[in-house]
């Protein structure tokens, strides 16, 4: 898939960083307000594709590499499970919200509940959001770009 | 030390999935310095999560049913809510079967992926499966199953299709994803139902108020035939053959494990979740009452009974031995299913109108099919690694084309002999002692059941004599010249599966008495089940 | 009453079709959407089973109190979507694969060495 | 907990016990190894006495001595040739049949249940 015509390829350019603040922004009220690490994600993995087919896959893949992206997913995974673990090391639960009710982040011991404007109010949550939101966006973003790469490679199937 | 060990015992439901995903992801990390380090790696996770395994076993086989709840310190309060593990002794044998089989993949694939390119990603996606695998068989919740079902799913589907650059592989995999797809979305629908009837996702708490309903019939036909799916029961069975030959052999190994673990979803949903509504009379002729376990039993006998006939006539006639041993293997899960069959019908049937031999046979019966899981386990899957030898010496899968590997491979023919005996059920390996006591309950049950059991053994092992001939047999051919042994590392892995097989076939009783003894007693006792996370109620 | 049994029928509709789809069609990329079919079919009761009557959607939030939908169909839905595009993408991969091998997407053409 | 692995195994109708069959196993072996010491013992290897005897014919090269497994049990699939059309007819490789057939049992499963 080669490049789209200027005009999208601008349009795109322009779109791009308010798309990934809009994304970075669901993944990090993820415990607030509707949404989280997965939607979060997507969105940020779709200004993400709109990239690749302003600019072709061609191109994409020479600026990022589909290894670095699975890096990053296995490292969002590895966050997430060891968070889990982490509550099983100091709460002795697995999964436990060891966070919660605790100043260790930002020293001050947050209201109960969800409230608006105080991220820290949930403890271990925003940590495995952002952890999640990492995965889904180098996992969608691979699937696409490898897909996309390999459309091209075929050049339509062999006749 | 005794204090390490008791949380351990404590924290291992939780543990024993959490380790090999967290080793899953870890994987390409650790595969970044080098492949030897990477493979160190992995055989260390499986080898943690066997650790945890055995202890969480001896566990629950010593003190009876234990729970583990996610995320709270006091699951006592408001239990219906909570996600639960909950392991009985059904969950505990079937997570020595789901442990046993990836560390023998993983050993194997030493040696036998060596030479592949982007074995990270396939030692991530085995790590997966087991975590998956582990996860169905030990989880309390129906939708955690589900997530469970299709983590395994997905993580299988790839690696039948690891081998891209064959389509045999590829087409393989696309039929596989579909079957499994649409059994895991059936499975959805029927958790959807049961929340939306009792409002609750919980095993123990559905099973305490399950009605039979319209709704409750329902989800128990589309789980029922979406889970017999799952586990290749015909005439559902087509796509294990596929994926069976379609994989490399010790990924088939770890599939093997997801089949048994979807038919242990079949027992699940059967005795635990349906178990208080057995013996609901729904119509009765005279003194004949028809109840629903009369009904699922006869009906899985009649399945099981057409899947050995298909699986081992199919079998005789195939010539390629990887889908040899996958009918094979689908006549292997005939033998489970027309044990716990016949247990079905026999055992569960209201009092008055039993004698109470029958319900001894039933329960016999019912031995010999959970016994014969572990066995089949071990037997189809030390032939698969015998098959995956093979080909790892001859490149080829094809029986035609095969010929007189025995002058080569010496312990891989010891290794096949003992598979063949194991399968076809011959003294002293372990088959024998199962089908021992499948064939003697289901002829109380019915003679004819008995007979095309035996008939169709013989027939198994007619099939595995042919591979024997043909391609280990015989002179040495001009295609087989050049052959060697394979490395040590494969040999390792059949020789433990070897192993076991023989000492289940030498003490029978041992491993009858203290492992498949509690499952078969966590089937039949539902109400345990039930009380374990609802306190006696 | 019979407007609560509407998303009740569409899910069966959904359901039905995605397996026609998946039956009857030769194509595989229509047997991929038969099974999507089905996969919405699924959400879709399962989000039904959520709503109560006349309730707003559950967020703490500033939320202006009353009636509240049921949260964990919601949450159960998004899981299954999630594994819903894990599959999709693995389907639509073996399909590119397949499609590199046979030259066709044509089911009854896809078929193993020995069939 | 060694009487416990070694104890003997019943079903009702028959027993299996290790030590019995490692006894009746050592006795089998003692008569083979009996009955073996009848043969002859002027066999040797690589002499004309190791050569397959064809009714005088030459040997055949090897690779055509070896009947392969397709061959295998000819008889017995092409007597029941009706028997493995109809289950060869039923394994299509056709993915949209293996979903059939799930369709097909759990309709009949619907029946069983809404009949009765």
């Amino acid at each position: 898939m080669s490049g789209m015509s200027k005009i999208v390829k601008t349009i795109s350019s322009i779109a791009f960083p308010f798309v990934m603040i809009y994304g970075l922004y669901i993944i990090a009220h993820g415990h607030l307000t509707p949404g989280g690490g997965f939607q979060g994600g997507a969105i940020v993995a779709s200004g993400a594709a709109m990239i690749l087919v302003s600019y072709g896959s061609v191109w994409t893949m020479g600026k990022v590499k589909e290894k670095k992206l699975s890096i990053l997913e296995s490292t969002g995974a590895i966050v997430f499970i060891g968070t889990a673990i982490l509550g099983l090391l100091f709460a002795g639960v697995f999964f436990n919200n060891f966070l919660f009710d605790s100043n260790l982040i930002f020293n001050i011991v947050p209201v109960k509940g969800s409230t608006v404007g105080i991220l820290n109010s949930a403890g271990t949550l925003p940590i495995m959001n952002f952890a999640v939101g990492l995965k889904v966006v180098a996992g969608l973003f691979a699937i696409v770009l490898v897909m996309a790469y390999a459309t091209t490679k075929m050049g339509g199937g062999k006749k | 030390m005794n204090d390490i060990l008791s949380i351990l015992i404590n924290h291992s439901p939780a543990l024993i999935v959490a380790v090999p995903l967290f080793g899953a992801f870890l994987t390409p990390l650790v595969g970044m310095i080098n492949d030897k380090i990477r493979n160190i790696f992995v055989i260390f996770i499986t080898l943690l999560t066997g650790f945890f395994t055995v202890i969480l076993v001896n566990e629950v086989f010593t003190n009876g049913i234990k729970t583990y709840c996610f995320g709270a310190e006091n699951p006592s309060v408001n239990p219906v809510v909570r996600i639960f593990f909950e392991i009985d002794g059904m969950s505990a044998f079937m997570a020595l079967i789901a442990v046993i089989l990836p560390i023998v993949a993983v050993i194997y694939s030493w040696g036998f992926a060596k030479e592949e390119t982007g074995q990270s990603k396939y030692y991530t996606l085995i790590l997966l499966m087991t975590a998956g695998i582990l996860g169905m068989v030990l989880t309390g919740d129906m939708f955690n199953f589900f997530v469970f079902l299709e983590i395994t799913s997905i993580s299988s589907a790839a690696l039948v299709a690891f081998w891209t650059n064959k389509k045999n592989s590829v087409q393989a995999a696309f039929k596989y994803i579909v079957i499994s797809s649409i059994g895991a979305l059936m499975v959805l629908f029927a958790v959807a139902i049961f929340y939306g009837q009792y409002n609750a996702l919980n095993m123990a708490v559905i099973a305490n108020n399950i009605g039979f309903g319209f709704l409750d019939k329902i989800a128990l036909v589309v789980l029922i035939a979406a889970l017999t799916m799952k586990a290749a029961i015909a005439p559902m069975h087509m796509w294990l053959p596929d994926a069976y030959s379609g994989a490399p052999s010790p990924v088939t190994v770890v599939i093997v494990g997801t089949t048994l673990a979807s038919l242990y979803g079949v027992f699940r949903v059967v005795f635990t979740i349906y178990g208080k509504q057995f013996l609901t009379i729904l119509r009765s002729f005279g003194d004949f009452a028809v109840t629903p376990s009369l009904l699922i039993g006869v009906f899985i006998v009649v399945l099981a009974v057409l899947t050995i006939v298909i699986g081992v006539f199919m079998a005789l006639k195939s010539n390629d031995f990887k889908r040899m041993i996958g009918y094979a293997a689908v006549a292997e899960i005939g033998y489970m299913i027309l044990a716990v069959g016949s247990a079905i019908s026999t055992y569960f049937i209201p009092t008055g109108t039993t004698t109470v031999t029958m319900a001894e046979h039933g329960k016999m019966a019912l031995t010999g099919g959970i016994f014969h899981m572990i066995n089949d386990a071990l037997d189809i899957g030390l032939l698969f690694l015998v098959a995956g030898a093979v080909y790892y010496a001859t490149k080829e899968t094809s029986l035609n084309k095969l010929g007189g590997l025995s002058r080569k491979m010496k312990y891989t023919t010891v290794f096949f002999l003992i598979g063949l005996f194991a399968v076809s059920g011959l003294p002293p390996m372990n088959g024998f002692a199962s089908k021992l006591i499948i064939y003697q309950s289901t002829y109380q049950v019915n003679p004819i059941l008995a007979i095309v059991a035996i008939l169709c053994s013989i027939m198994l092992l007619a099939v595995f004599v042919k591979v024997f001939h043909s391609a280990f047999l015989g002179p040495e051919i001009s295609s087989t010249k050049n052959v060697k042994e394979v490395p040590k590392s494969m040999l390792i892995a059949m020789g433990i599966l070897a192993a076991l097989i023989i000492f289940f076939g030498l003490f029978p009783e041992f491993v009858i008495t203290n492992i498949v003894e509690p499952a078969k007693n966590a089937l039949l006792n539902s109400s345990e089940y039930i009380s374990a996370i609802l306190g006696g109620v | 009453m019979m407007t609560f049994n509407i998303p009740y029928i569409a899910v069966i509709g959904l359901i039905l079709v995605g397996l026609i789809a998946v039956v009857f069609k030769r194509n595989l990329i229509k047997i991929v959407i038969g099974i999507t079919l089905i996969e919405s079919g699924v959400n879709l009761f399962l989000i039904t089973l959520g709503y109560r009557e006349n309730s707003i959607a559950p967020i703490y939030t500033s939320s202006p109190g009353g009636l509240m939908s049921l949260p964990v169909p919601q949450a159960l839905t998004l899981t299954s979507i999630v594994i819903g595009v894990a599959v999709l993408a693995l389907m639509i991969s073996f399909i590119v694969h397949i499609y590199r091998h046979y030259n066709t997407l044509d089911a009854s053409k896809i078929r193993g060495d020995e069939e | 907990m060694l009487d416990q692995i070694i104890s003997t195994f019943e079903t009702g109708s028959g027993f299996w016990n290790p030590l019995v069959w490692l006894t009746a196993l050592v006795i089998a072996f003692l008569i083979i190894y009996i009955v073996r010491g009848f043969g002859k013992r002027e066999y040797k290897k690589g002499t004309d006495q190791t050569q397959a005897f064809l009714s005088g014919n030459p040997e055949y090269e090897k690779d055509k001595m070896h009947v392969k497994a397709n061959n295998v049990y000819w008889g017995f699939t092409e007597s029941l040739k009706s028997v493995y059309n109809f289950f060869g007819k039923m394994h299509t490789g056709n993915v949209s049949d293996y979903v059939l057939w799930f369709v097909i049992i759990m309709g009949i499963l619907f029946l069983i249940f809404g009949v009765i």
